[in-house]
């Protein structure tokens, strides 16, 4: 444990001992936390990652991963309200099965991620239950390919 | 639809071929009816030296009632409507090179060899070439009227405003409430024209026109009422002539101002520029006009804002009068440039009002300033200043 | 008589004759001062398609000033312009959008496309968002290559649109 | 212009794509008299792909796509994305290059901020206020035409380093214009920030909380705006922002008015920053050169930057390709937009122009 990473290392075994292993570590590095947990306990490990000050969302994200058959939801937590705590950036991902894209929505913790929810709607096909508009932002209003982002979605000329 | 161009070129050839016939057909009815009617007409002699020798031609055009002395030169060219069009025109053209200056730039430039100097001719024409679209739900009575009452607002302003002692289309000893009371329908074609678009940007516009124009005309009439009373008459021209001494802009100084800055309301000019506010309402109440119809709008605007301004320099400024080393003419033509100059200046340096600031700054501040105004005018004349 | 053919030859001969009196004094003048008055008051649309707004903005700055050529920098409502410029990327959202404004737009209208996407789809050759070229949908007049174009270059684009302009029919 | 008919006395209007007070995207808005009741953005009209375009791209080639997003403050976004490329393909760039950077960045955030001021006066109705920040613009263009070859998207920070060193006499070039621009910034505050008529436009309208700035997730200059002194180059310094002193201007009031104060005394911070990293730079190489395409280590990088309009964040996937796995761009318009219908709603009409360009919500870069 190097000196840079002191409150970052507290930061995540408070969430450890809170949630008794059900969230793995990925890694701590300065200014970095990155951890995964099931897409069950999201909303808890949210509120919890809430209560300790990070109360923005930078950027919410997939990623399609087709050889696992699955996708990984991404969220990037900021605080801007607590001075020690600013410089650092905490991911949580979780999987969720690509045969059933569905996850519960973080807006009533965190009100910022609305937009970002609705892209990830669009570009992926992941539905967030309990959105209130989970529509279409910024692709046209007729399009009726699959989500672009995916991966077997491939751009014209570059099969 | 078809274009004013292929109007134009049909009426043109038309004019060709009445020329073509005219000996034939046009020569021989003319000479068999004028001797039957006892009209003299002109001789060959007179004719061509008309052509060639001014004052004889100008003779001659009296003789016919169309001369510069008759009523018809006076509202179609001078000081009528003609005139005031030219004004316009420079006004257009003087607003956007003053504007470029003030914003580093050198505006118009190359339309016409000189400075742009073209550039609102080659508008007009631009204008006078484009095709005319009346959207399909306007109402289409109202909205082709629109643009030709705004022109006729414009120039039945003209009627009685006088350019010097001897120039001047008509005379009235109430010659300073005709305008206003004229003015006083400008609201009307400004609904009538956002009605007839049938277009929600420029209804909101229209509507906002109206609650401006409606609030601005109280405190115009009653800031005029101060000159009204130092003067003690209610023709313009005997207005200007009692500043022969001092001008009213002196003593009426808060009079001046309301009456600038209702100007500056009434000709939607910035920062009252709501109506048309552009990054809201797209164009406002203009929004659905093309081509001419727009031409004609904006000339009727313009029109209106030499009206406003001569109106200004002849209540404030002392009309004609000025040292003797130029004509009258001269020095009301002088002033009123630096009238319109200080009314398009507020465009280079003002942002836009909000409407809700625009109408409470016009029921509350103007029209109590405008009285208090009225009393300075009383005071003065009852300790007999002026 | 009439049927006599040397008459018929006559009244043609003539009435050509009368035709090129006609153009050259009545059409070739109206013509000319038509096309002059169009060629100096270009209003553009305000309509931003993509990024090469930014340096149409710039054109109109005080340093390349479009409003020497009679250009205003931004003009309210569509019904009083000349001019598409499309400056810049057409998505698929857009592309309906703009057409639909060209449409709306009273003749005579030109289109300027404005910026290597406009043309081709330029950088974005790929996207799938993103039209191939606008004169897909529009009928372009004038092409000004560069990703962005200079102002330098939009002004080069609007003085070739004016030489297209002083030659063109009424 | 399209006409919805609702029924009731309430009226629909759309507001672009084709409207002067829009630009690239469209909010519906609901009027109820002149009070905004409903306000609906709908974004996306230049949405390009570019995320689905970097999976298809090596890592040199991404850049010149990735800045057309923010033509306007190009190294802005440009520069997050080398520094996550960086931490992939792992190199570290010289000294000399981390100052030019600095000095880019700085210098499109002067010219971003004045095209934000020149637009914000057109909006408000003050043409004069296009006019003045789009010429002074210029010579910020000319400065950063000289170090990077073109007028705006310059393609100049790439990994490993900058593509070249910055010309002979820029510095003295710079410092002039600097001199100039700090009497004109005077100028305009004469003009329109301490006008009366623009500040009965701004003060008090569309007010941001702070607490509602935090819980809304605004960036940048809007959320220090409302009081919140946050800033990724002071919070997590990059580059060399650690060895900078800078005050980052913050203001309480949460209005229009703040937001445009802010943006004003940035425009001063940058040149002060510009001014010390010219005196701090030292001479030296200016870029690692990578030979043959750059291969990414399997894993992930996420960092973010302060760009003009804010927080810029990246974050890119490798899976050891040529290509990049997945990059997620998180631009601070997308994020500032859920302000947009925060502020207008309870608003009047009017003021539709005044707060929506106080957010300087750039479209292009909110669609990607």
């Amino acid at each position: 444990m190097s000196k840079n990473t002191i409150t970052e290392t507290k930061l995540v075994k408070g969430l450890k001992t809170k949630f008794n292993k059900q969230i793995t570590e990925e890694y701590v590095e300065p200014n970095r936390i990155k951890i995964s947990t099931s897409p069950t306990n999201l909303k808890a490990v949210a509120l919890a990652i809430k209560e300790l000050g990070f109360d923005q969302i930078i950027s919410q994200g997939a990623t399609d991963y087709p050889d696992d058959n699955l996708f990984r939801v991404e969220y990037h937590a900021i605080c801007v309200s607590i001075k020690k705590f600013r410089r650092i950036m905490f991911a949580i991902m979780t999987t969720i099965p690509k045969n059933k894209p569905e996850i519960e929505t973080l807006l009533d913790i965190w009100p910022s991620v609305e937009f970002h929810e609705q892209e990830t709607f669009e570009n992926f096909g992941i539905t967030f239950l309990n959105h209130p508009r989970m529509e279409r932002l910024l692709l046209p209003e007729d399009w009726d390919d699959i989500p672009p982002l995916r991966k077997d979605f491939s751009l014209p000329g570059r099969d | 639809m078809e274009t004013f161009e292929d109007f134009l070129k049909r009426i043109l050839s038309i004019l060709f071929w009445l020329l073509l016939l005219s000996p034939v057909i046009i020569f021989p009815v003319f000479f068999l009816l004028i001797p039957l009617l006892g009209i003299s007409v002109p001789t060959t002699n007179e004719f061509l030296t008309a052509l060639i020798d001014p004052i004889k031609g100008i003779q001659l055009a009296n003789k016919y009632g169309v001369g510069p002395s008759s009523t018809f030169f006076k509202i179609a060219a001078f000081p009528g409507f003609t005139f005031a069009a030219l004004i316009a025109t420079i006004t257009i053209l003087y607003e956007r090179k003053l504007i470029a200056k003030v914003q580093l730039r050198v505006g118009p430039l190359y339309a016409g060899r000189f400075e742009g100097v073209l550039q609102p001719i080659a508008d007009l024409f631009k204008l006078l070439g484009k095709e005319i679209v009346v959207p399909e739900k306007a109402d289409k009575f109202f909205f082709w009227s629109a643009p030709i009452l705004s022109i006729g607002l414009g120039a039945a302003l003209l009627a009685v405003l006088p350019l010097s002692p001897n120039i001047y289309i008509a005379r009235s000893d109430v010659s300073l409430l005709i305008p206003f009371a004229i003015i006083g329908f400008s609201p009307l074609i400004v609904l009538i024209a956002a009605w007839a678009s049938s277009n929600k940007f420029a209804f909101i516009g229209g509507l906002r026109a109206l609650h401006q124009l409606v609030a601005y005309e109280i405190p115009m009439l009653i800031s005029v009422l101060g000159v009204v009373i130092l003067s003690g008459s209610l023709d313009l021209i005997s207005i200007v002539e009692s500043q022969q001494q001092v001008w009213f802009i002196f003593p009426q100084l808060l009079g001046a101002i309301i009456f600038y800055i209702t100007i500056l309301s009434e000709l939607e000019r910035v920062p009252f520029d709501i109506p048309e506010a552009e990054t809201e309402l797209v164009s406002g109440w203009l929004t659905e006009y093309t081509g001419m119809h727009f031409g004609l709008l904006q000339l009727g605007v313009y029109i209106k804002f030499y009206a406003l301004s001569l109106l200004f320099t002849l209540l404030f400024l002392g009309g004609w009068y000025g040292p003797a080393f130029l004509p009258p003419l001269a020095w009301l033509l002088i002033k009123l440039f630096f009238v319109i100059t200080i009314v398009i200046l507020p465009r280079a340096v003002m942002p836009r009002l909000r409407i809700d600031q625009l109408i409470r700054l016009g029921w509350v501040w103007l029209i109590v300033l405008s009285f208090i105004n009225l009393f300075i005018a009383v005071i003065e004349v009852s300790l007999g200043v002026i | 008589m009439v049927t006599d053919p040397t008459l018929n030859l006559l009244v043609g001969k003539a009435s050509d004759l009368f035709a090129n009196v006609i153009e050259k004094n009545v059409r070739e003048p109206i013509r000319y001062l038509i096309n002059w008055g169009r060629l100096y008051s270009l209003w553009p649309v305000h309509l931003e398609t993509a990024c090469c707004s930014i340096e149409f903005g710039a054109a109109s700055g005080p340093r390349h000033d479009l409003e020497r050529f009679g250009m205003l920098e931004a003009f309210g409502s569509l019904r009083q312009c000349d001019i598409l410029v499309v400056q810049g990327t057409v998505t698929r959202k857009m592309a309906p959008r703009m057409k639909w404004v060209y449409e709306q737009m009273p003749e005579p209208k030109w289109v300027i496309a404005m910026g290597a996407c406009a043309i081709s789809g330029g950088l974005y050759v790929d996207s799938y968002n993103v039209l191939q070229g606008v004169d897909k949908i529009v009928p372009v007049d004038v092409y000004i290559p560069g990703c962005p174009p200079r102002p330098e270059t939009l002004i080069q684009g609007i003085i070739e649109l004016q030489n297209k302009i002083r030659k063109s029919k009424v | 212009m399209q006409v919805v008919d609702q029924g009731g006395d309430k009226m629909v209007l759309h507001v672009g794509p084709q409207h002067p007070g829009s630009g690239h995207f469209r909010i519906v808005i609901t009027l109820d008299g002149d009070y905004i009741i409903d306000a609906k953005p709908d974004p996306g009209y230049v949405h390009r792909g570019a995320e689905k375009m970097a999976e298809y791209r090596t890592y040199i080639q991404n850049i010149p796509h990735l800045e057309r997003p923010v033509i306007i403050d190009a190294t802005g976004i440009t520069l997050p994305y080398v520094l996550t490329a960086e931490k992939i393909l792992d190199v570290e760039p010289p000294e000399r290059a981390q100052y030019i950077r600095m000095i880019m960045a700085e210098l499109n955030r002067i010219i971003s901020h004045l095209y934000w001021l020149a637009i914000y006066g057109i909006f408000l109705g003050h043409s004069t206020m296009f006019m003045w920040p789009m010429g002074d613009r210029e010579l910020f263009i000319d400065l950063a035409e000289s170090i990077g070859g073109t007028r705006v998207t310059f393609s100049y920070v790439v990994p490993g380093g900058v593509r070249n060193d910055i010309p002979g006499g820029f510095k003295e070039r710079a410092l002039k214009t600097f001199q100039y621009f700090e009497k004109r910034i005077k100028e305009y505050e004469e003009i329109f920030f301490n006008n009366p008529l623009m500040q009965s436009r701004t003060v008090g309208i569309g007010i941001l909380k702070k607490q509602n700035a935090v819980k809304l997730g605004i960036t940048g200059p809007n959320l220090r705006a409302s009081g919140i002194n946050s800033d990724t180059r002071k919070d997590e310094p990059y580059c060399f922002y650690n060895k900078i002193r800078f005050d980052i201007p913050v203001y309480k009031e949460g209005d229009s008015y703040a937001r445009c104060m802010v943006r004003l005394r940035e425009l001063q911070q940058s040149m002060d920053i510009i001014r010390q990293v010219l005196d701090r730079m030292k001479p030296g190489p200016i870029k690692h050169v990578i030979r043959g395409v750059m291969r990414g280590e399997p894993g992930e990088a996420f960092v973010r930057t302060e760009a003009a309009r804010g927080t810029m964040f990246y974050h890119i996937v490798s899976n050891g390709e040529r290509f990049p796995y997945r990059v997620k761009i998180s631009v601070p318009s997308f994020r500032n937009l859920i302000g947009m219908s925060h502020l207008l709603v309870g608003s009047r009409l009017a003021d539709m122009p005044a707060i929506y360009w106080s957010l300087d919500y750039w479209p292009v870069e909110a669609d990607k």
